[in-house]
């Protein structure tokens, strides 16, 4: 019964799919947010 | 827009970051620290608290894709797109997952990476479909047409899991049954510790679900904001 | 009611007008069919498998992609010059076009089947029309579920700008059920079964067939909108 | 018939999805036998505007009601008010005039089709390539049939998108000579376009759309041409300007 290999293997891709899939949503959501920040600063300059 | 509510928001996202950390990390230890190693399939066994729970949170999100679109459908509301979206991304996700947990559970215990066992199968067509929901999505402009093509494909791919099911049961019938996932139902030959070590990581990637959601649907809502403003800038110039 | 029937001929006639002066529909998919169980000979060794075994699939595999040059083609003529828009403007019923499409599919991959049952028979050397009646039952069974998707599915993707590439993608995961029960019915009637003895995949194929009819009903008003 | 006297009455009109407002808050009424012409630069939400009004897509918020039937309810009786003319011409390429025009007869519902569709093939002077393939047609053979098909089943309103679009002179001065028989047989008719003379020539009503709202509206007795046209190319100068910018 030596199969840790395999348990391994499923745990380190469930573990880093999950853990990719939440550093790349953190990624785009920081964009996003410095994006929109950028857009509201230059919309208050024009609108002064 | 509202500086009370996003940061009542964000209060209560904290709330569910910690609670998804704790009840994973108890699952963990109930994983592989307390529950007993399966007597003829081995530590590879474990391998299950994982794989049913990605396969649950997979059929769950796509059960919410099928009332989003419907809902959307009814009220033509972008706020329905939205979830159905998010949904559908998370559940390929996670269906991804099961399918390569799958073979590498099945390897050690049936001696080949794949076998066209009816879950597995129905498992892949049913990822193939979802892939696809989310290439017209990726195809179409932003708009009420991607949104109103999204939902009826939603439905249309949903309704699809009896016929997929009974098909591909029917058309495989002769392959050995897993012992632990058999057709009558989980918990039949398992033990107390077993199924509450399964229950602990269901509700673990159930509530990872809904912290994805979270997060992803406040990235959509962000991406529209950002549109609007643009808009607002160029016309006001 | 009369003019709803009206309306759902009129379209049949249209399209049969179309192929008859152009002649490229029916052809065109019937010799893909051909091209399709040409190469599936070519590609598997006919003399260690069985041709009664391997046929089936063969036969759906070539109605499947034949059928799907012809839904392909079917919403282009609906398309160029915005004809769809022209169809949505009378006062007909979404569910009208729906179904004048899918009874023109219906009939054109059934003419596409039926000129390809005979080739079928003569190359694989299967004897077919001992069994033709429930044969033609199964094949309009597989025939009738895969147009109701496809019509469906094909008004959806020609909005698409990679429309060829899509309705494929879109369409074959949802057939599934539908090919598996076409090929295993098939199968069981070469291998000389009864229709009676196959009534759960009857019943799965039927059940699809209604399904997806109802909700194309349901769901063409969405798709059909500018 | 009270209902019929306003042909198309639009109230709050809108037309959004998400953050993108197509049609923002449209009002106007048209009596019947009206006129108007909608000008506007790109992307002001001409079309979209004319597509609710033909029930071809749904408004989000707001009513319009045509003929007498709100146009949300996307009832078909209304679309045998209605007749619609674009620049895609909504013809089968492969069929013949008389087989196009029949098929949209038995479409509609009318008795005889053969002699409806031959009669207005020859409203157009049409008749003499009535068995050709329309593929062969020239752009303006194919307006004149379209317009022979918006006007098979004799509608009350007529819709025009850009019917000026690709055209040559010849070919326009055949459709305006159509619209203004269409006109006179008090047809309430609502066009958009951007050709600024055609579009004074002919009508009651003038409207002016950007971003989808009505920047002006007014009869056209009450219009001074010379600052209707400075007043449009500021707005399709601003509109470009952002046009610009977002791509």
């Amino acid at each position: 019964m030596d199969n840790f290999g395999f348990l391994f293997a499923a745990n380190a891709f469930v573990w880093g799919g999950i853990i990719y899939y939440v550093y790349t949503l953190k990624q785009r959501s920081r964009e996003l947010e410095r994006d929109l920040e950028l857009l509201k600063e230059t919309l208050n300059r024009e609108s002064r | 827009m509202n500086q009370e509510t996003t940061e009542e928001s964000n209060e209560e996202s904290y709330i569910l970051v910690w609670l998804t950390g704790i009840v994973f990390l108890v699952a963990m230890a109930a994983i592989f620290l307390f529950v007993p190693t399966e007597q003829t399939e081995g530590p590879v066994q474990r391998i299950m608290y994982i794989h049913i729970p990605s396969a649950w949170l997979s059929f769950f999100a796509f059960f919410i894709v099928f009332i989003c679109s419907i809902l959307f459908l009814w009220k033509k509301e972008r706020e329905w797109d939205i979830y159905a979206h998010a949904s559908a991304e998370i559940g390929v996700i996670f269906c991804s997952l099961v399918l390569i947990t799958g073979p590498i559970w099945a390897k050690p215990i049936w001696g080949t990476w794949w076998v066209w066992d009816a879950r597995l199968t129905s498992t892949l067509i049913l990822w193939l479909i979802y892939v696809a929901y989310l290439m017209l999505r990726a195809q179409t402009e932003a708009g009420s047409m991607r949104a109103r093509y999204a939902a009826v494909l939603g439905i249309v791919g949903f309704l699809n899991i009896p016929f997929i099911h009974f098909s591909v049961l029917w058309w495989r019938t002769f392959h050995p049954q897993p012992k632990v996932i058999s057709s009558e139902g989980f918990g039949k030959g398992m033990e107390t510790s077993m199924l509450v070590t399964l229950g602990i990581s269901l509700c673990a990637f159930t509530l990872l679900y809904f912290l994805l959601m979270g997060q992803r649907i406040r990235q959509e809502k962000l991406k529209d904001e950002i549109d609007r403003l643009k808009r607002e800038q160029l016309y006001s110039s | 009611m009369n003019l709803y029937l009206n309306q759902i001929a009129a379209i049949v006639w249209k399209d049969f007008v179309t192929e008859l002066k152009t002649r490229e529909l029916l052809s065109a998919m019937f010799i893909f069919a051909l091209l399709v169980i040409l190469i599936f000979i070519f590609s598997i060794n006919l003399s260690i498998v069985k041709a009664s075994e391997v046929g089936p699939g063969i036969l759906w595999v070539a109605f499947l992609f034949a059928g799907t040059i012809g839904l392909n083609r079917s919403f282009m003529l609906e398309k160029e010059n915005g004809c769809l828009m022209g169809l949505m403007l009378v006062p007909a019923d979404r569910t009208a076009i729906y179904f004048g499409k899918l009874i023109s599919n219906l009939i054109f991959l059934s003419i596409m089947e039926l000129f390809i049952l005979p080739l079928f028979m003569i190359f694989f050397n299967i004897d077919l029309l001992s069994h033709l009646g429930p044969l033609l039952v199964v094949v309009f069974l597989g025939t009738l579920g895969f147009c109701a998707l496809g019509t469906l599915l094909s008004s959806l993707s020609s909005n698409l700008k990679t429309r060829e590439i899509m309705l494929p993608i879109l369409l074959y995961p949802l057939l599934i059920p539908i090919i598996i029960g076409a090929v295993r019915m098939t199968g069981q009637i070469l291998d000389g079964t009864e229709l009676f003895d196959m009534m759960k995949w009857i019943g799965l194929t039927a059940s699809f067939d209604i399904i997806y009819i109802g909700v194309s009903i349901m769901t063409i008003d969405h798709i059909l909108e500018e | 018939m009270e209902s019929l006297e306003n042909a198309i009455e639009v109230r709050h009109l809108r037309k959004a999805f998400g953050t993108l407002k197509a049609v923002d808050g449209i009002d106007f009424e048209l009596k019947q036998g009206e006129f108007l012409t909608v000008f506007g630069p790109n992307g002001a939400g001409k079309t979209t505007l004319i597509k609710i009004l033909s029930g071809l897509t749904q408004p989000s918020s707001g009513t319009a009601k045509v003929a007498g039937f709100d146009v949300a309810e996307g009832h078909p009786e209304m679309r045998k008010e209605i007749g619609v003319i674009s620049h895609s011409t909504a013809l089968y390429a492969d069929l013949t005039p008389l087989e196009n025009l029949m098929f949209f007869a038995r479409m509609h519902g009318l008795e005889q089709p053969e002699d409806k569709a031959l009669k207005v093939i020859g409203e157009v002077g049409l008749s003499p390539r009535r068995n050709d393939r329309v593929r062969t047609f020239s752009r303006g053979m194919l307006q004149r049939l379209s317009i022979a098909r918006a006007i098979l089943h004799d509608p009350a309103i007529l819709f025009l998108d850009e019917p000026f679009t690709g055209l040559d002179l010849h070919a326009a001065n055949v459709l305006k000579e159509h619209l203004q028989r269409l006109h006179d047989s008090s047809r309430t008719i609502l066009m958009t376009t951007h050709d600024i003379s055609c579009g004074l020539e002919m009508c009651d009503k003038v409207a002016l759309q950007v971003q989808g709202k009505f920047a002006f509206l007014e009869n056209i007795s009450d219009v001074d041409k010379d600052r209707f046209e400075s007043m449009y190319f500021d707005a399709v100068r601003d509109n470009q300007f952002a046009m610009g910018i977002s791509l």
